[in-house]
C-alpha cells in the first residue's frame, strides 16, 4: 500500500518564522493531527502519539519523526515511522518555505506513505483517504499554529 | 460477566469475559467442540449454529454476551437419540463431506434454508449455501445431499 | 460413474463412506478440540515489516500483561540450540523466530505463552519491537542481480538457490533451432495457497514419563517424529505424534512450522502443555504456498503439426528459506513430467530457484511436486502451437500422442510412464461432451460476435513417490507400509503410514483387505496418525498414498493369506498345495464344494490351528518399484460477458483414467474437489506482493476461495488403465483435477478471444484482464 | 483473531440505547447486526470501551408500511426484507434485489439495513440503494430526532450524520406509486466480496410513459457512495429509449471516481458504471414492461 500526496499553504507569516516553526521538533510534534502526547529526544527527533479514528477503526500510533532540515534550500523533510494496530506505517514528507514575496509564505508540501501488516490488508481502503487527510491536515495545523503566533 | 444460553435444549450458564465470541464460548465453555473456527473476516461458514431455531449465524461474529437468555442449536443437537436428521443421513448418503470440518456448518446453514424454503431448486440451494465455504468436495454432493433432505432429489423443480 | 457393485469383491464398489458418521454429529477429533489441564495458549507475535533487523525486542510490557506466563525469541531459541529448522529438502534451514533480522512479512518474531487464548493475543500486542527497515527483495529476477543478500548465513553468498536440469540441452536448442515452426511465451503458475479450512495447528505436552504428546495438523505424523527428534535431540522413543482427524491439507500440513517448535519450547520451558492454533492470516500469510514459477516455454514442431523438441526455463520463487518439501534428489520435484502426453524426440527443462522477501515454502495445493507446474505449461503451450499452426488443438495432441503400444514409455526427460491409453480417454471426452455440436455452435457464435471457448487439457501425472533408488525426504526413503491383524471372528484392524485429511481412507483402506480377505469391510477398522501404533509410513501428499501405501495393503493380506492357506489346509485336511484359493474362499482343488472361508480361517488360527503359528496377522513394508502415471482427458466450455470481462464456464467434463478405482464415490469426490480447486486458481487466486514486499491476499476477503454460487457443476467421466506393477493396478488420483484443469480453463478463455488475436493471459484470469484484453484487441481492429 | 476487552451493555429500549450512548460518547459503540464491527475488532483495529448492544431493543425491530412510508428499524435484518410476503411487490423492486446480494445468506441473517448505512463502507450496498431510493434515515440527538435525507447523511468514507452520543433509529424508504420499480446491478468476485462496482436505480413513470422520477446512484465509486445527478436530470420526464439509456450510462462512468484494487483498475471500474446503470435501468424498465 504506497501512497503518494502533495499540496500548498498560504501562511500569513515570513520566511524565517515559517523556517523556526517547521525546524522546531516540538512544534512539528504538535502539529500531528488528533496528537495525545509529544515527546522531544533531540533537535531533530521527536515522538507523538496520535488518536486515530476512522468509522470502527479506532486507536493509537505511535509516531517516530525524524526533522531532516536543509538551511541552504529552506526545505525540511520528515521521516515518519509509526506502529500500532500490530502494523506499521513508513512516512516521508517534504516542505519548500517560498518566500511569497509579500512578507507572507506558502508551504509547498510532497508526501509518501507506505502502509504494512493488518491496517494495510484489511484497512487498505479506509486507510488511503484518512493517511492523505492526516498529512493535509498536518500542514494545516502548521499554517494554523502560525496564523495564531501573529 | 454472566452468560446463560440454552444450547441443544440444556441450560449452560457461565462466567465470561465480555469479548468472549460465540463460537468459543461453546466450544470452550460448553465443550461443544461440533462448531469449528475457519477464518476471522465471517468469510468460511464453518461456526454457523441456528439461532431461536429461526437464524443462522455464523457464531465467529456474535459475542457469547449476545446470545444470553437465547436458543442456540449445533450440530450435536440434530440427532435425536440414535437416529441422524434427514439432512446428517442425506450428507452421508451422498459423500457430501470428506474431511468434515465444514459440514457442522453446511447442516445448520440447510436446517434454515429449508426452513423458509422447504423444497428449493438446485439455483436456490446452492445460492442459499454460499455463505459457507468447503475446500474439499466442490459443493455438488452437498447440494444433492440438500436435495435429498428437501424430497427434491433428481426432481426438476 | 457408473458403480455396478462387484458380486462379493469390495473393488469398484461405491461404499458409503464408514467415517462419515462421526463427522456428521460434530463428534470429529481435530486439534483445536482438544484441551488439558494447564494448558496454556501460544501466540506468535509477526513482522510488519518484511526486511528488515530487529534492533530491539522489549517484552517488559507484554509480561506485564494479565495472563501472559513467559516470551521467548530467536536469541532464547538459539541459546538452546533450536534457532534453525532443517527444511525438508535438507539443503536450506530455517529460522524459527527472526534472529537478527526478518526476510518476509508476517515472519514470527517472539512467541508469548498465556493462560488464556485472549491474553495471549493481548501479549503479543504489547511485545515492542525496534525495526530497521532493508532494501526489499520482492521478485526473482531481483533477486537474481544479487545487489541485495538476502541470505548472508549461507555459505555462498547469492540468492541463487540450486540450478537444476534435465535432458539434452544441445540436442534439443540445435533440434529447435532447425524446427520450421517454433513458439515461445513466458507462462507464468501465480503464488497460491491451498488454505484447507482448518487452519493449522499443535497441543505439545510433556507427561508425568517426560514424554512429549505432540498432538499436530501434520499429513506426514512419523517423518514429524524423526525430524524432530533430530531437531530438539529428544529420542525418539520419547516422541508420540498424534495426528486427529484434520480439517484439509492439500500439502499445507507437510512442513513442520516455527509455531510447533515453539509449542514443544514452552510446554518443555513452562511445564505445562501448550497450545498454538494459527488464525486465517498467519495461515495465509507464513505457511507453506504453492507454485511462483515463471516459465519461458519454446516448443519446435514441423508444418503439418509434428512436435520436434521442446525447452522449458525456469525461474522459481522459493521465499526467504528453501523449504520446498520436495524429495532430495528433486530440486525441482517431478517437473521432468513437462514432455506431458507427448511423444517428444528430445527435451530440455531446466529450474533456478531464488530467495526472496517472501514466505518460504512452494510445495502444496495438489501439485504432486511441481506436476501442476509442468502440466500446465505444457497443456497451455500445446494450444499456443495449435493456434501458431493453425491446426484444430484435439488433432494436435492426437497426431503427438504416445501411443498405447509405446508402454512403458522411456520419456526423453527420464522417466517410464507405467501404461495409459490417451486416445481412447480423449474419444470419450470428445463424445460425451458433443465436440462436434460445440464446434458448430461456436461458429455460429462467432459470426453473432458472441465470445465462446473450448480449451482441452490432456494431461499425464507421475505420482506414488516413489522408488527407494531415488526418493527419499531427510534421506529417509519413501516406501509406506500396512500391518493387518484378523481377529478371531473375523473382523480386524489395518494400520497403515499414511494420513488421511478427507480422502476415505478408513473405508477405501478396509475395501482392499475386504477385497484381498474375502471379509465385510465394515468389520475392518482403519488405524492411521498414531506414531505409536501405526507402521513406520512417509504420509499423505502428492496422491502416493494408493499407490504406495494401498499397494503395502494388499500385499500384507497376501501374507495373512498366505498363513490362512496353512490352517485351511489343517481344515480341510490336505496338503497345504492343494488349497487354492477362489471366489473369497479357500478350495480344495477340484473339488469346490470343500472349501472354508476366511472367517472360519480367523477363528481356527486362534482355536484350532494344529501346528501353525497361532494368530493371523502380517505387515509389509512397500518399496514401489516406479511411480504410477494416470492420465485424463478435460474439456472446458466457456462464454465471456464482452461488457463485464465475466467469464461464465457452461460446462466442465473430466473423464479420468487412474487405473483400478477402489471406491468410485470416493474417486468422484476427489475429482470435484480438485477441479474447485482448479477453477479458483485459474480465475481468482493469488498471493501477491507488491513492490514493497507487502503481503496482498492476507484473508479470505483478498484470497477468495469460490462458494457454491460460483463453482460450476462438474460433469466426470472414467476409462480404466491398470497399472502393471501395481498389486491392485491402482493409480494415484487425488491431485489428477487440480494438475489437470486450470489449462483447460485458460485454454478455453483464449480459444474465446483467439479471433481478437489473444494469445495468453496470464492466471488469476481476472474480468479485469478479460476486458483490458478486448479493449485492446479492439483498438488494434477499428 | 480475538478482540480487545470491552464493556458489554444489553439496552432493552432504545431510550437506553440512547442514554448509555449519551454517557459514553465516543467510547461507546452501537452492536446491532456486528457484521462488520466484529471482524474489525478482531483484528482489533476497532477497540471500543462499550459495546451497546441494541438487538434486545424490540422498538426497533420495525419492518412495515406505514403511511408513506416503508419503516425499517435499526436492527430489522436483511433476511426479514428478503423474506417479507409484500417485497415481490414491484415498487420495492431495487430493495429486494439488494436484499439478495449483500454480503452472503447467512451473514444477511443478522446484518442490518440500518447498520450498513451507519457503517457508510464506500462499496456498501443499501448507501446506493438509499440514494436511488431518496430514503431518510431518523437520528436521534440530544435534541431528539431528526430526520436526515440520505444524501445529507452519508458524509465521507466510514462517515455518517451520526454525531458522538447520538444514534440512528430506522431508515424510511418513500412509498413510490405502482408505476415505479427498481433495480440493483452489482459485480463481485464471489458472494461476500465487496461490490467491484454496483449501480442502484429507481424510476417511477408517468401515465402517459414518459419518466416522473429517476434515481440512479453507483457504490464502489467514490469515498461513499454517490448520486449520478447527471443521469437522473437526463432521464426526467424523457420517454425511455436505447439512447437515453446510453447517455444515462455514460453520465454515470463520468461520475465514477473509483479506487484501483485487487478487483479492478480504475479505467476497468469506471466503464463498468456505465455498464451496470444501463443493465439496471433495462431491467427496471422491463419490471414496468417497457422494453427499451
Amino acid at each position: 500500500m504506497n501512497l503518494q500526496y502533495s499540496g500548498e499553504e498560504r501562511i500569513p507569516v515570513s520566511p524565517d518564522v515559517v523556517w523556526a516553526f517547521v525546524t522546531d521538533p516540538d512544534k512539528v510534534g504538535h502539529c500531528m493531527p488528533e496528537v495525545i502526547d509529544v515527546t522531544v529526544q533531540d533537535p531533530t527527533h521527536v515522538e507523538a502519539v496520535v488518536q486515530v479514528a476512522v468509522g470502527p477503526v479506532r486507536g493509537k500510533f505511535k509516531l517516530k519523526v525524524e526533522l531532516q532540515p536543509d538551511p541552504a534550500r529552506r526545505r525540511i523533510d520528515l521521516k515518519i515511522s509509526g506502529g500500532g494496530f500490530g502494523s506499521a506505517v513508513d512516512m516521508t514528507a517534504g516542505a519548500d518555505v517560498v518566500d511569497a514575496g509579500d512578507g507572507t509564505t506558502i508551504l509547498k508540501w510532497s508526501g509518501q506513505a507506505v502502509a504494512r501488516g493488518p491496517v494495510a490488508a484489511v484497512g487498505g481502503r479506509v486507510l488511503d483517504a484518512q493517511a492523505q487527510k492526516l498529512i493535509t491536515q498536518a500542514f494545516g495545523n502548521v499554517r494554523q499554529q502560525l496564523s495564531l503566533a501573529t | 460477566m454472566k452468560v446463560n444460553v440454552t444450547v441443544n435444549g440444556v441450560a449452560y450458564e457461565r462466567e465470561v469475559e465480555a469479548r468472549t465470541l460465540l463460537a468459543y464460548f461453546l466450544r470452550e465453555e460448553c465443550g461443544l467442540t461440533g462448531t469449528h473456527v475457519g477464518c476471522d473476516t465471517s468469510s468460511c461458514g464453518c461456526c454457523v449454529v441456528v439461532l431461536d431455531s429461526d437464524k443462522a449465524v455464523k457464531s465467529c461474529s456474535m459475542f457469547a454476551a449476545q446470545a444470553d437468555g437465547h436458543q442456540v442449536l449445533t450440530v450435536e443437537g440434530l440427532a435425536n437419540g440414535g437416529t441422524l436428521h434427514p439432512l446428517q443421513q442425506a450428507f452421508w448418503d451422498q459423500h457430501g463431506l470428506q474431511c468434515g470440518y465444514c459440514t457442522p456448518g453446511m447442516l445448520l446453514t440447510s436446517i434454515i434454508l429449508l426452513k423458509h424454503n422447504p423444497n428449493p431448486s438446485e439455483s436456490d440451494i446452492r445460492e442459499g449455501l454460499a455463505g459457507n465455504l468447503c475446500r474439499c468436495t466442490g459443493y455438488q454432493n452437498i447440494v444433492k445431499a440438500v436435495q435429498q433432505a428437501a424430497g427434491t432429489l433428481g426432481v426438476q423443480v | 460413474m457408473s458403480t455396478e457393485p462387484k458380486s462379493a469383491g469390495c473393488l469398484g464398489v461405491a461404499m458409503k463412506r464408514k467415517e462419515d458418521p462421526r463427522f456428521i454429529q460434530g463428534k470429529g477429533h481435530y486439534v483445536d478440540d482438544i484441551s488439558m489441564p494447564g494448558m496454556l495458549f501460544l501466540s506468535l507475535v509477526r513482522s510488519p515489516y518484511p526486511h528488515a533487523e530487529i534492533k530491539s525486542i522489549d517484552i517488559s510490557e507484554a509480561m506485564q500483561v494479565p495472563g501472559v506466563k513467559a516470551v521467548i525469541t530467536g536469541k532464547d531459541l538459539e541459546a538452546a540450540g533450536l534457532g534453525w529448522l532443517p527444511t525438508f529438502h535438507g539443503l536450506d534451514k530455517q529460522m524459527v523466530l527472526a534472529i537478527g533480522k526478518v526476510l518476509f512479512q508476517y515472519q514470527e518474531v517472539a512467541a508469548v505463552f498465556a493462560e488464556t487464548r485472549a491474553a495471549a493475543v493481548d501479549g503479543a500486542e504489547a511485545v515492542q519491537v525496534d525495526y530497521a527497515p532493508l532494501p526489499v527483495v520482492a521478485d526473482p529476477f531481483t533477486a537474481k542481480t544479487d545487489e541485495v543478500i538476502l541470505r548472508p548465513d549461507r555459505e555462498n553468498k547469492t540468492n541463487h538457490i540450486y540450478h537444476w536440469e534435465v535432458g539434452d540441452k544441445d540436442k534439443t536448442a540445435t533440434a529447435l533451432a532447425n524446427s520450421p515452426k517454433r513458439i515461445k511465451e513466458r507462462i507464468w503458475f501465480q503464488r497460491c495457497h491451498p488454505a484447507p479450512l482448518e487452519p493449522c495447528g499443535c497441543v505439545a505436552h510433556f507427561d508425568s514419563m517426560g514424554r512429549l504428546q505432540f498432538y499436530v495438523t501434520s499429513q506426514a505424523p512419523h517423518v514429524y517424529r524423526t525430524a524432530l527428534a533430530i531437531v530438539t535431540g529428544i529420542p525418539e522413543d520419547k516422541i508420540h505424534v498424534v495426528s486427529p482427524d484434520l480439517g484439509g491439507g492439500f500439502g499445507n500440513k507437510v512442513p513442520v512450522y516455527p509455531g510447533y517448535v515453539c509449542a514443544i519450547v514452552g510446554a518443555l520451558k513452562i511445564g505445562r502443555p501448550v497450545k498454538w492454533i494459527e488464525t486465517r492470516t498467519e495461515n495465509l500469510t507464513s505457511t507453506g504456498f504453492a507454485r511462483d514459477y515463471h516459465m519461458d516455454v519454446e516448443i519446435g514442431a514441423t508444418a503439418d503439426g509434428r512436435l520436434t523438441a521442446l525447452h522449458v526455463a525456469t525461474t522459481a520463487d522459493h521465499g526467504a528459506f528453501d523449504a520446498a518439501a520436495d524429495p532430495t534428489k528433486y530440486p525441482a520435484g517431478m517437473f521432468g513430467v513437462v514432455t506431458g502426453s507427448y511423444d517428444f524426440p528430445v527435451a530440455h527443462a531446466e529450474v533456478d530457484a531464488y530467495f526472496t522477501n517472501k514466505a518460504p515454502g512452494g510445495i502444496a495445493y495438489r501439485c504432486s511436486f511441481r506436476v501442476t507446474e509442468a502440466s500446465y505449461a505444457i497443456e497451455r503451450a500445446m494450444d499456443i502451437l495449435a493456434d501458431e499452426l493453425a491446426i484444430d488443438p484435439v488433432e494436435l495432441r492426437r497426431k503427438n500422442f504416445v501411443r498405447k503400444e509405446q508402454f512403458p514409455y522411456p520419456s526423453v526427460l527420464g522417466f517410464t510412464y507405467d501404461s495409459g491409453d490417451y486416445q481412447k480417454t480423449l474419444d470419450v471426452t470428445l463424445e460425451k461432451i458433443g465436440y462436434q455440436a460445440l464446434l458448430k455452435e461456436q461458429v455460429e457464435k462467432r459470426a453473432r460476435g458472441e465470445l465462446m471457448g473450448i480449451g482441452f487439457s490432456t494431461f499425464t501425472e507421475v505420482v506414488g513417490a516413489g522408488p527407494s533408488k531415488h526418493f527419499d525426504i531427510l534421506g529417509i526413503k519413501m516406501f509406506d507400509s500396512a500391518e493387518i491383524r484378523i481377529h478371531p471372528t473375523g473382523s480386524g484392524i489395518v494400520r497403515t503410514g499414511t494420513k488421511s485429511q478427507g480422502q476415505g481412507h478408513e473405508t477405501t483402506w478396509a475395501q482392499i483387505v475386504g477385497e484381498e480377505l474375502g471379509l465385510d469391510p465394515q468389520n475392518i477398522m482403519v488405524e492411521e496418525g498414531d506414531t505409536d501404533t501405526a507402521p513406520y509410513g512417509l504420509g499423505t501428499y502428492a496422491s502416493r498414498s494408493t499407490p504406495v501405501a494401498g499397494a503395502a495393503i494388499a500385499m500384507a493380506a497376501r501374507r495373512v493369506r498366505e498363513k490362512a492357506r496353512k490352517v485351511a489346509a489343517h481344515m480341510l485336511e490336505v496338503g497345504e498345495a492343494d488349497v487354492e484359493w477362489k471366489d473369497y474362499k479357500f478350495q480344495v482343488k477340484g473339488v469346490p464344494a470343500k472349501s472354508v472361508t476366511m472367517k472360519e480361517v480367523a477363528f481356527a488360527a486362534y482355536t484350532n490351528m494344529a501346528q501353525n503359528e497361532p494368530g493371523l496377522e502380517a505387515s509389509y513394508y512397500y518399496d514401489p518399484p516406479n511411480m504410477t502415471f494416470p492420465s485424463g482427458a478435460y474439456v472446458a466450455v466457456v462464454d465471456i460477458d464482452r461488457e463485464t470481462g465475466e467469464v461464465k464456464v457452461r460446462r466442465f467434463l473430466a473423464v479420468d483414467d487412474c487405473g483400478t478405482i477402489i471406491n468410485p464415490l470416493v474417486v468422484e469426490g476427489q475429482i470435484h474437489g480438485g477441479l474447485t480447486e482448479g477453477f479458483a486458481i485459474a480465475f481468482m487466486q493469488e498471493i501477491q506482493y507488491d513492490k514493497e514486499g507487502n503481503n496482498l491476499n492476507t484473508n479470505f476477503t483478498d484470497y477468495l476461495i469460490p462458494t457454491s454460487l460460483e463453482t460450476p457443476a462438474w460433469e466426470t467421466g472414467k476409462t480404466v488403465t491398470p497399472s502393471p506393477h501395481h498389486p491392485i493396478g491402482a493409480k494415484g488420483v487425488g491431485e489428477s483435477p487440480n494438475v489437470g484443469s486450470p489449462a483447460a480453463f485458460v485454454n478455453a478463455v483464449i480459444d474465446a478471444l483467439s479471433p481478437l488475436g489473444v494469445r495468453h493471459i496470464d492466471m488469476p484470469i481476472t474480468r479485469d484482464k478479460v476486458w483490458r484484453a478486448i479493449r485492446q484487441a479492439e483498438v488494434l481492429t477499428t | 483473531m480475538i478482540p480487545a476487552a470491552f464493556t458489554y451493555l444489553r439496552a432493552h429500549t432504545s431510550d437506553e440505547a440512547f442514554a448509555h450512548l449519551q454517557q459514553y460518547g465516543a467510547e461507546a459503540r452501537v452492536l446491532a447486526g456486528g457484521q462488520s464491527l466484529i471482524p474489525a475488532m478482531r483484528f482489533r483495529l476497532a477497540r471500543p470501551a462499550v459495546l451497546v448492544d441494541i438487538n434486545a431493543s424490540s422498538d426497533l425491530n420495525v419492518l412495515r408500511v406505514n403511511g408513506n412510508a416503508l419503516a425499517v428499524g435499526a436492527i430489522a435484518r436483511d433476511s426479514d426484507i428478503e423474506r417479507a410476503p409484500w417485497i415481490t411487490d414491484r415498487r420495492w423492486s431495487l430493495i429486494r434485489d439488494v436484499s439478495r446480494v449483500v454480503a452472503d445468506p447467512v451473514v444477511r441473517q443478522m446484518g442490518t439495513v440500518v447498520g450498513s448505512l451507519c457503517h457508510n463502507d464506500p462499496a456498501g450496498d443499501w448507501t446506493a440503494a438509499s440514494l436511488a431510493a431518496r430514503a431518510e434515515v431518523t437520528v436521534r440527538g440530544k435534541d431528539g430526532a431528526r430526520d436526515v435525507k440520505i444524501d445529507d447523511f452519508l458524509v465521507d468514507s466510514f462517515t455518517t450524520a451520526v454525531g458522538e452520543g447520538e444514534m440512528a433509529l430506522g431508515v424510511h424508504f418513500p412509498v413510490a406509486d405502482d408505476r415505479t420499480a427498481g433495480a440493483y446491478q452489482k459485480v463481485e468476485r464471489k458472494v461476500g466480496d465487496f461490490a467491484t462496482a454496483a449501480a442502484a436505480v429507481q424510476l417511477s413513470l408517468n401515465a402517459d410513459g414518459t419518466i416522473r422520477e429517476a434515481g440512479v446512484a453507483l457504490s464502489a465509486a467514490g469515498p461513499c457512495a454517490v448520486r449520478v445527478d447527471e443521469a437522473e436530470q437526463m432521464l426526467r420526464g424523457q420517454r425511455p429509449s436505447a439512447e437515453l439509456i446510453r447517455a444515462a450510462g455514460d453520465a454515470a462512468s463520468r461520475r465514477s471516481a473509483p479506487q484501483a484494487d485487487l478487483r479492478g483498475s480504475v479505467e476497468y471500474k469506471k466503464n463498468l458504471a456505465g455498464v451496470l446503470v444501463v443493465r439496471a435501468l433495462r431491467q427496471a424498465l422491463s419490471r414496468l414492461g417497457v422494453q427499451a
